[in-house]
Formats: structure tokens, sequence, C-alpha cells
């Protein structure tokens, strides 16, 4: 067991978490453009840069898609690299996405969820990075500051392990995590760097006939994506998904490690589970809302009620049996989705808690709850209301509305 | 005493409401509390009315919403009484410290807040053009507002302010807060 | 496809590319194909460079060049480029 | 760095191995994959290439195989010029940092037309804006040949292409070709240059000034295609030649700002009855058939007319124009 190390409270928003981890990180190369919320996080490092605290180089491209396209290029180059954005700038970059995640380079990226045109809107919901959920990198979804940090760090070393080589984004609701300030204790440099180490190439069979390491690089030759007929495409998909299931494990090691040095824990680093064990009734959510329902669990315990939380961390890869053994004891789930999936039945999250619940057994009444479109708050009131409703529902023995909408006014 | 208190700053856009919420949640931090400091969400335009908002509490903070039931309430600009609710959803024993030449019962009168509630204020503007030689008055309502609460220390929003500014722009504010903690009155 | 293709765990990952495109011959792409005549050409070279599918080699022992049929598709560029008219395109 | 020369022997880039090699899948006649060998001819250490999407891509990098003996990257279609960026800053950072050889590695980004002039110009005028030490290599076969022969901005007025087809009331694109090298120059960056594939030596002679040039180099490459030309295979190289006779493809360069004809078209401007007419160029092309009708023979005259002002403007710029320039004023 190593021990927990000594750390500086600092006062920090969101964004100013993030661009503090990338400082620590040793990143090579951080390509980005702006985009609310997200603009602290290039405006501080930017400073770090001007300031000669960090050894990156910082490119400050024409658009999101050349910021993840000098990314993806860099990283594959050899470089430990980062961007960040939100909203229309990763709706900008879908395209790339799937090209990063294919190239397999170990991109991060901080997200500050915020909402999509049409009409626009700056605030937060996670349509944005909801709808990138099959692009085939990593999602972890901070509740706090202090997370945002700690999930910066933690995804240099998840994206690069030899087992996973996927992209990592770590997502932090727009203007309630990336605008608000709060505690963070942070870890010293050189902690941080030994943590995350130098990064590794596996390596791979060349048309030299050798095997090399996996990068861009005159000395040993390589051809980077080229162009893969039906005999070939789906096999690497498939390796794709392999990555994913071998991530599920690195995730929880790498949080554990992390966890090991500073003290801190989010569950087992892919679900947060909050008063769970004899809950009766649950709410499932992403993000810092997850930090109002707690409030509202605590009041709710105080009161006698048996309500819990799960909070998913990792929404990609799902921790799919992790969710079904967490929740299936429990009477009741609302499942709380910050984003629509027009036509379907509910939001994301939603499909994925109740398609994990499938396979339980007991399959217990799952309800879903849109909220916070577009940055709406969702006060402690609305949440108790949610646990009223499940209540009602248990009480019913039916669900009369599967789904249902927070905060809108009719 | 509450475990989280909540406060709402009211200013207009570059009058510093949301860097006084910051420097009070800085000054909280160094005295080991947990703090939250957030702006009315949006882009801020200058001259228009805006809202900053700050939690501080002896145990980590949890919630993530917007502040519904402030405890505390800083007006930075009092022309803003004429077009903003600012006393709005203040809890019964809350506490409202407002930019003003005027005696807190006159503000109170105006306000209109049950009688519980302690009005307070200071005539920040004159105390800040005097002395900063600009009507920049987040560093005077934070001293007016230390007085008022005793949320932190004048030594913690000092050290804050030190943090923040150049050294001669820090000792003149250092003064400012000094004088504004000394020229708050109440009800 | 009469080859066996390998399984997704045997292929490198990230879609590297594990051979030479000189191991995958386009010499059968061709209805006709360049003949030089040795008396005409003077060995400028000029074909060697504009031959777009590099099937022209130049020899340093030979001191000569030489037609590669296994690349070359029959184009006609070096034909109509040389300026000795010493290569004729002839039917396969 | 003008005044330097470089002896590109036709043995020496006879001897030098290809490093774009043998068995790519380009079709039969395709002066882009000459252009490629010749550019590869031209490196002078280590190089990194990275390309948009396009013919000279798919065509060179059918998994498993590639025809690149350099490292190589592809990644989309829009964005040679971001790869390059990222590569190019990776490298910096790396060899400070001692993780990689201390080596300078040259990169190249190598795009079609429309991965230059439509889709690419984005990234393209970002990257040059930003300053990065890359050479920017646009072979130009004047419209999407790899997804079968639509327009672009890059294709002339009058061509017929699948998205220009020449009907009864319109004969083929109605818009002029965008002067994208002229876009270029007017990025003020240090090396901007036009080439032709048959004029060899000067092409070699570009592409190494560009890579030599610290910051961003342009080179803008004609490189005919016969499907999309409707062109006999054997003229794609005849055909580079003739754009250059006739001045619709004038060869130049503008180093740090100063225009300056190359040998082929110089000889054209001291001697003007040298220029052929474009006539001769069109006429070999299946892409122009329908202007040698009574109906579209106007075209031509409207064609010659644009290139002879361009021709002119170009004259003027390099300061050879000014009794034939003040005419046009």
């Amino acid at each position: 067991m190593k021990s927990v190390v000594e750390q500086k409270v600092l006062a920090l928003n969101g964004d100013e978490a993030v661009a503090y981890a990338v400082k620590q990180c040793d990143v090579d190369v951080v390509a980005a453009y702006p985009i609310t919320p997200q603009t602290i996080i290039v405006e501080r490092f930017s400073e770090y840069v001007a300031n000669g605290e960090v050894e990156t180089a910082f490119i400050c491209t024409e658009s999101e898609h050349s910021a993840l396209t000098a990314c993806l290029a860099a990283s594959l180059t050899g470089a430990r690299t980062f961007t960040a954005s939100a909203s229309a700038g990763l709706a900008l970059m879908h395209e790339m996405l799937f090209v990063t995640s294919g190239c397999r380079a170990p991109v991060v990226m901080a997200i500050a969820n915020r909402a999509l045109s049409a009409p626009i809107n700056i605030h937060g919901d996670q349509s944005d990075t909801m709808a990138q959920r099959d692009s085939g990198w990593i999602q972890i979804y901070a509740e706090n500051v202090q997370e945002v940090y700690d999930s910066v760090i933690q995804a240099f070393r998840i994206a690069e392990h030899p087992d996973v080589l996927l992209p990592a984004m770590v997502c932090l609701d727009g203007f309630q995590l990336s605008h608000s300030m709060e505690n963070v204790k942070v870890l010293p440099e050189e902690v941080v760097k030994r943590f995350v180490g130098v990064r590794q190439f596996p390596k791979v069979l060349t048309h030299e006939g050798r095997f090399a390491p996996l990068r861009l690089d005159p000395e040993n030759p390589m051809t980077l994506g080229p162009l893969a007929f039906p005999n070939y495409y789906f096999e690497f998909k498939r390796q794709q998904e392999e990555a994913m299931k071998k991530a599920l494990e690195v995730i929880r090691q790498v949080h554990e490690e992390y966890a090991e040095i500073s003290g801190r824990r989010y569950g087992d680093g892919l679900l947060d589970a909050y008063q769970l064990e004899d809950a009766e009734i649950a709410t499932v959510c992403l993000g810092s809302t997850a930090g109002t329902v707690k409030a509202v669990v605590d009041e709710l315990r105080a009161e006698g009620v048996k309500a819990g939380l799960l909070r998913i961390r990792t929404f990609r890869p799902l921790p799919v049996e992790g969710i079904r053994r967490a929740l299936e004891n429990v009477r009741a789930i609302a499942v709380m989705d910050r984003s629509m999936s027009f036509g379907g039945h509910g939001g994301a999250v939603f499909h994925e808690v109740r398609h994990a619940l499938y396979d339980s057994e007991k399959r217990p009444f799952v309800v879903n709850y849109i909220y916070g479109l577009g940055g709406r708050d969702t006060s402690p009131m609305q949440i108790r209301a949610i646990y009223k409703d499940l209540e009602g529902i248990l009480q019913k023995g039916r669900v009369e509305t599967p789904i249902r909408y927070v905060g809108l006014r009719e | 005493m509450k475990r989280t208190i909540e406060i709402r700053w009211h200013g207009r856009g570059g009058q510093g409401a949301w860097t006084a919420s910051e420097l009070l949640a800085k000054a909280a931090v160094y005295e080991g509390k947990y703090i939250q400091s957030f702006p009315e969400f949006g882009p801020e335009r200058m001259g228009a009315p805006v809202t900053a908002f700050t939690r501080i509490s002896f145990e980590p903070i949890k919630l993530h919403c917007a502040i519904y039931n402030p405890d505390v309430v800083v007006v930075l600009d009092q022309t803003l009484m004429k077009t903003v609710p600012v006393a709005e959803g203040l809890s019964e024993d809350g506490k409202i410290v407002v930019n003003s030449k005027d005696s807190p019962l006159e503000i109170k009168q105006r306000l209109g807040v049950i009688d519980k509630v302690e009005v307070w204020t200071v005539p920040a503007t004159e105390i800040a053009v005097k002395i900063l030689r600009a009507p920049i008055t987040s560093t005077a309502m934070l001293g007016a507002m230390a007085r008022a609460t005793g949320i932190v220390s004048l030594e913690s929003i000092k050290r804050t302010v030190e943090e923040r500014f150049r050294r001669d722009i820090a000792e003149k504010n250092f003064a400012v807060i000094e004088e504004s903690y000394r020229e708050a009155r109440s009800t | 496809m009469t080859v066996q293709e390998k399984g997704w765990r045997e292929i490198p990952i990230a879609a590297v590319c594990w051979k030479s495109s000189t191991e995958f011959l386009t010499g059968d792409w061709k209805t006709f194909k360049p003949v030089r005549d040795l008396e005409k050409c003077t060995r400028c070279l000029l074909c060697v460079i504009y031959c777009p599918d590099g099937a022209i080699r130049w020899k340093a022992d030979l001191g000569d060049i030489e037609f590669d049929y296994n690349y070359c598709k029959g184009c006609g560029v070096c034909a109509n480029e040389c300026p000795a008219k010493a290569i004729e395109m002839k039917l396969e | 760095m003008q005044s330097k020369e470089w002896r590109f022997t036709a043995r020496d880039i006879a001897e030098k191995p290809d490093l774009f090699m043998s068995g790519h899948r380009a079709c039969a006649g395709c002066a882009p994959a000459t252009v490629m060998r010749l550019i590869l001819k031209a490196v002078r250490g280590p190089t990194i290439v990275t390309m948009a999407t396009g013919c000279m891509e798919v065509a060179s990098t059918i998994y498993p195989y590639t025809s690149w003996a350099v490292p190589w990257l592809h990644t989309a279609f829009e964005n040679a010029a971001a790869n390059a960026s990222g590569i190019e800053a990776a490298i910096k950072v790396l060899r400070r940092k001692s993780r990689i050889k201390d080596q300078h590695v040259d990169v190249i980004a190598v795009a079609g037309d429309g991965g230059t002039c439509d889709i690419g110009i984005q990234a393209l005028s970002g990257a040059v804006e930003r300053g990065h030490d890359f050479l920017f290599v646009l072979y130009d076969n004047e419209a999407y040949m790899n997804t079968g022969i639509q327009r672009s901005g890059g294709t002339p007025l009058g061509a017929a292409t699948t998205t220009s087809p020449a009907g009864e009331v319109i004969p083929g694109k109605l818009e002029h070709k965008k002067p994208i090298a002229d876009i270029m120059v007017a990025h003020e960056i240090p090396y901007v240059a036009t080439a032709s594939p048959y004029y060899w030596r000067d092409l070699l002679v570009k592409v190494r000034k560009g890579l030599e040039v610290e910051g961003p180099a342009f080179l803008h490459v004609l490189a005919p295609c016969p499907r999309g030309w409707r062109s006999d295979p054997s003229k794609s190289i005849e055909l580079s030649r003739l754009a250059v006779e006739t001045c619709v493809f004038p060869l130049w360069e503008c180093v740090n700002g100063e225009h300056q004809l190359s040998a082929p078209s110089k000889a054209i401007a001291l001697a003007p009855q040298k220029k052929k007419p474009v006539r001769e160029y069109l006429a070999v092309q299946g892409r122009f058939r329908h202007l040698f009708t009574p109906k579209y023979e106007k075209l031509i005259d409207e064609i010659q007319r644009i290139t002879d002002l361009r021709w002119q403007k170009l004259l003027k710029k390099c300061g050879l124009a000014k009794t034939e320039a003040s005419q046009l004023e």
C-alpha cells in the first residue's frame, strides 16, 4: 500500500482544474479552439505556456475539427496530447472522433458539457457527449471539481494503457462545474508525473516485415490510416470493442492506484453507489446533479426513506454487470437523462440502465426523467418529487408514465 | 449555526460581483472551509445586471444547483433595487448588505423585507472612489459583508486580495476593506 | 476471397499496413505492352522518370533500363514521351 | 535560398529508389502517381507524409498493402494541413524532450484539388497562418476523380464533369477555376510555386525549395487524369506540357512575396509567338469535346480570354509585362 500524499488545497473552477491537471501530466501537444463554457481551460493553459510553466506545444487551431486532427496526428507521432471542447465544437469534431478511436490514438479531451443548437444555448446539458457515445471514446462524467481534476490525470493513464489505446473524454457539466469554484486538493507535480509516466508504444508489424513501436517515425516507417475494404474493416471494429471491454478493468485499476496516492475514491471508478445497499427506491444519474441527489438522499434517509443513488461515472465503456448488480435489489428506479434521444423511448442513460436490468430476474420498475436541458436548474425539491413518484409507483404497483420531464412547463 | 451558508451577490457586469464571490470563497478556503462560487451562468455584458453565488460550509458541499434561499444577499449597486428583486427568496433570518449612503432603516423600508431580516448599508462607492479613484465596489462590499456576517476574517480576505492583485493595488484595497468594515451600519 | 484472411486477434491493431504494395502485381491490367528498340534508345531515362507505376527501372550494373511488366499497366506514357521514339506499344 | 540550385539529373533520379512504390492501384496513365513518385525523389532526409482522402490516398494504401516507404498518415478529407500541424508540433516537442532521435524531419501534406481548394481550404489557411514548417503539395486533377469525376473549385470553365455535365442548355462548368496559388500567396507565406510533371526537374527543385524554407510552403502541381479528363492515358504527361505551353497553367514561384516565372513559362514570356492557343490543349480532352460544336464554341474564346488575362496579370507581377498589361487596363 502506498501512503496518501500530502496535498495543497486550491480554490479552482472546473475549467481551471482541467488546465491544472493537464499542466501536471507532462503533455506534449495541446491543440484547441475556444468555445463557451470550455474557454477557461484554454485560457489558463495559454497562461502556463506564456509563462514557461510547461514544455507543451500549444496550437490554437482555426476550428475544433483541426484541433482534434492535430491532436490525433501528434498522438500518432508519439506525443501525449490533449484538447477540450463543448457542444457545437464537439459536434464539429464528430467525424474525427471516430477516426481518433479507429487509429487507436490515446488523445484525452475535456468536455464542458453544453446544449446543442438550435436554438443556440450556451448552458449546460449532456446532449453533446451523449450524441458521441458510439464514437469509440471512453467517457467519464465527473460529479464535482475535485473529481474533474482527478479524472483528467487518470484519463491519460487509462487511454495510453497498452490493453486500451483508446481516446478518453472527461465530461464536466458546463457552468455547474466548468465555472463553479470549489475546493480542490492537488497532488504535487512530480507525483502526478510519476503516476502518468512516459508514454509507451505497443509494437506492430509493418510493411517492412519488422515489429516497430506504433507511431510515425522515420526510423521505422509505417502506414497509418489506410483504406480497408469489407474484407478487413469489420475486424478492426471488433478490436476496438475488445479494447473497450479491457478498459473496464483498466479504469478500475487506475482509479484504485490513484486512490492509494490521493486518498480519493469515486466508487470503484466505474460506478459510484450511494446508500444503495438496502435502498428500495433509487435514481441513476451522471455528472454534477448526482451531488444534489446525494444531498436529497441524506435528507430522505434522515426521514427514514430507503432512498439511494447510482452514479454512473464511466458511461463508456458501460459497466453493465455492475449496473445490474447494484440495482437489481432496488424496487423502483428513476433514470435521469440530461439529453434527449428524439423519437426513441426515453434518454440514452435510460436505454442502457433498463437494458442492463432486463437480464435481472427481479426486473425492478424503471422510469425515465429528462431534466436540466439547456441549463435549466434542477433543485433539491424537484429531486425529492422524483423519489415521491417512485414511492407512488411502489404503492400502485405499476408505472403509468414511463418517461417524464423535470421542471418543464406544460 | 447552519452548516452551509448561501450568499447571493447582485451587481452590474464589470463591477466585480463574481470577483467578490471568488475572493470570499478563497478566503474561506484559507480558513479550512468548503466553498462553491459560481456566476449566474451566461454571457456577461458590461453594465447589465449580474448575479453571483457563494456557498460556504464546514463539510464538503454536495449540492450542484442554484441558490434559491440565500442566507445573505449583497448588493453592489443600489440602483439595481429599482429593477431587480434583490431580496427575493432571502431566508427569514437572513441578512442583506447594500452599497448605499442611506440608513439601513430607509433601505429596509424600500426593500419591504420582514422585520427579522438584518439590513446593513455601507457607502461603498464613496469609499472606493476616495481610495481607488474608481467606483469598483467589490472589495468594499466584501469588507462590509465580513462585518455583517462574520463568515470569514478580515485577515483571510486580505490574503486573497494580496494574492489576486498587484502589490500597490492590493494595499489600496486593504484600506478600502478596512474602512468599509468600520463604516458598515445595521438596523 | 480464396485466401484465408486473418482473424481480428491476429491482425495488428490500428490498421497498420503490413505488406508492401510491391507484393501486389498490377501487370495484368494491361492490354498493350511497351517494347523498346534497343538501337533507338538513348538511355535518356525520361521514361523512368515519367512512368506512373515506377515500372521502368534503371539498372546501374547493366548500364541500361528494364521494363518491369509485373507492374506496367500499359498506359503508354513512356512511348508517348520517348524523344527517340524508341518505344512501341504492342498488343499483349 | 533563391540562388541555390540542385543538380537533379535524370541519372540521379533514376538511381534513387522509389519511396512511392510500385503496385499501387492508380489508373493506367495516372499523372498524379507520377507526381507522387517525383515528390518523393526530391526529399532531402527523414520525411513524414500525410495525405487527404483522395485518389492517391486510396490507390496507395489498400489494406494490408502500402505504397509508402516513408511514415505516412491519412485521417480524413479536409484536414491534411491540420495533420501536418500536429506532426510538426509533436516532432519539435519530442525532440526537445529527447523522446525521439534529435534530427530534423520534413513534413509534407498532400491533397487533391478538393482537399485543397474546397473542403480542405480552412485547415490549410489555418495551418499556414500559424506558420507551421511544412510543405503542402496540391496535386490538381481538377475534379473529384475518386468519387467519379464531380466538379470542384479546381475544375476549369467549360469542363464537363458528372455534376457539371454538358447538356442542352449548360456547357459544362460555368465558373472559372479557383486561383488557389494566388490565395496562398495572399497568406504571405515564404514559398508558393506551381509545377507540372512534364517539367520534372523544375518540379523536383520546387519540392526541395519548399522543404528548405522555414515555415509553410505551397506547391500547386497540375496532374492530368485520363479518366476524368477523358484523354488518352498515354497523353497525361503531354497534357501537363500543353497546359504550360498554352499558359493555361503557367509555371512560377513566389519567394517571400516576389513573383518570378519559371524557365518554361519565362521562355514564352520572352518569345510570345511561342504561346500556343488554348484550343490545342482543349482539343485533346474529352471533357471539353462539347466546346468544339457551333453551339458552345464561344466558350473557347472565353477560356482564351481568361487565360490571357491571368497570364498578363502574372507577367505584371513578375515585372515582365509593362506594355501588354497597360494595354489591358
